[in-house]
């Protein structure tokens, strides 16, 4: 029988270029069988904003995230980096928890896994 | 006359300020657009500022035809 | 132990040679390797230092989708998975190392 | 103007989103517009945004040497070539765009 | 006992100290292995260094099969 | 008739990628017709450094400098990049300029075709 796992996945790097798709891609089947939180950290919290894939040739991620909603997935932002930035987000329809940087190291401690990208 | 335009694809990747030329013309692709210069002579790639959902005002904006007919015009061009 | 590698870089990268040279070390050691390629990752699918790890005993598999995507044809020492294929061998290994 | 787009990056990439865009924007200036296709670019030639520009009229070539060691077979609208025969498009081009 | 094996790829990217542990150990790889950190727990890719000529004391330098091997002896490995 | 242009080539990252050979490479397949110059800035003088691209599945560089030479292309490296850097050269049997930033300047505005990597 599969093992079901605590799995964390963070996001580093801006979305805008495949990164941000495919580890979200990969989050979704993912969280079929497991316990996911995506983390989203430094310029990854640009993914949260309402940016346009397909006018850089990138697909939409619309679908994961509620993808990840769905399947009771724990989407975090780093809180130090989205107050940088200065930035909103879009609403994707699904709860994003705003944490600093001291939660986001537990919820790394705790996992299983960590998928970074 | 544009002497060199300078497409510039991240800005913290261009310091090399004494490259610059008078009459030269920055354009801002890709992630660039994210930073804008404290310059003047810099326009942004209309697209890639609008797909990454940054503010930038639009007589700064170019689109792909008007750069092509910046580089058309300029002397040369350097991407970096 | 059981080490799942999961390889998103294309193979003219750091990420493959660090991926490749870790796989070989596994084996070397005579644990289980299971190789994972997704996005640029699949065009290491035609490169000979994949094909040997697959002698050697590493289980290759691939993203179906980005196989097409970038139509890919691998041979048959390449399994064709999924991203479900992919939470199954995190399931199963003891280690994961994500290579991107 | 003759303008040279050399692409070296893989087509995942935001170089090539712009090189397909500028390629598309000189083309309907009435431009000719070469695009040469070198290291992981060559990955390009089976993305169906350079067979439209090939279409419309651009002209592609690619470096024989990186399609055969990237096992990369491409159709009969690209046009194999070298470094050297990168040369000879840089001695005709008016502009040259080299992305990376 | 290592807690978390983290295997850096590239120093800049690596400022988060917080969420290195005491019990954590550190793997330079890649280009990392140009710049060594000023903490203690850290070994550095013998390859890797070698391939970019850099001088590191032969007792932080670990081979593939040592990196393999401290991987399964931590809890868990990150790449970074 | 082929024209001869100007042509500089900057490598500004570090060569431990493809970048460096195909870069090279590609400077050598100009040199046959046109007048070279290739620009090590910042990151890309370890290029000249004696490192080992086979150990991390590169091919070697040293037939492509040497073409270089032997077509009487000229070898920059920026001064301030080798001085920050504390780097030696490796004797690839050509000569290598070491420039400042201001005379790389000049180089760059004299150029007919900039090619960057």
């Amino acid at each position: 029988m599969a093992k079901k796992k605590n799995i964390v996945f963070i996001l580093k790097s801006n979305p805008f270029s495949w990164k941000a798709f495919e580890a979200l891609r990969q989050a979704v089947g993912a969280s079929i069988e497991h316990r996911i939180t995506f983390i989203f950290l430094k310029d990854g919290v640009y993914t949260l904003t309402d940016w346009k894939p397909q006018l850089i040739g990138i697909e939409p991620i619309d679908k994961s995230i509620e993808s990840l909603g769905m399947m009771n997935a724990e989407i975090v932002a780093e809180k130090e980096a989205v107050r940088e930035r200065g930035i909103l987000f879009k609403d994707w329809g699904v709860e994003i928890h705003i944490k600093d940087k001291d939660e986001i190291c537990d919820l790394v401690k705790d996992a299983e896994v960590v998928i970074t990208w | 006359m544009v002497n060199t335009v300078w497409i510039i694809k991240r800005m913290a990747d261009f310091p090399e300020l004494e490259l610059l030329d008078e009459e030269d013309l920055i354009i801002l692709v890709q992630d660039a657009v994210l930073r804008t210069p404290s310059l003047d002579n810099w326009y942004a790639c209309e697209e890639d500022t609008i797909a990454r959902g940054v503010k930038i005002s639009q007589d700064k904006l170019v689109s792909y035809t008007d750069i092509i007919d910046i580089i058309e015009k300029a002397n040369k061009v350097v991407v970096w | 132990m059981k080490l799942l590698i999961v390889l998103a870089s294309n193979p003219y990268s750091h990420d493959f040679n660090t991926a490749v040279k870790l796989a070989n070390a596994g084996i070397e050691r005579n644990h289980t390797v299971f190789l994972f390629f997704m996005a640029n990752g699949v065009y290491s699918l035609v490169r000979e230092e994949i094909k040997n790890l697959a002698k050697l005993g590493a289980k290759i598999y691939y993203c179906a989708h980005n196989a097409n995507q970038r139509k890919i044809k691998p041979e048959d020492w390449a399994e064709s998975s999924s991203m479900y294929g992919l939470s199954k061998l995190m399931s199963e290994a003891d280690k994961v190392i994500m290579l991107d």
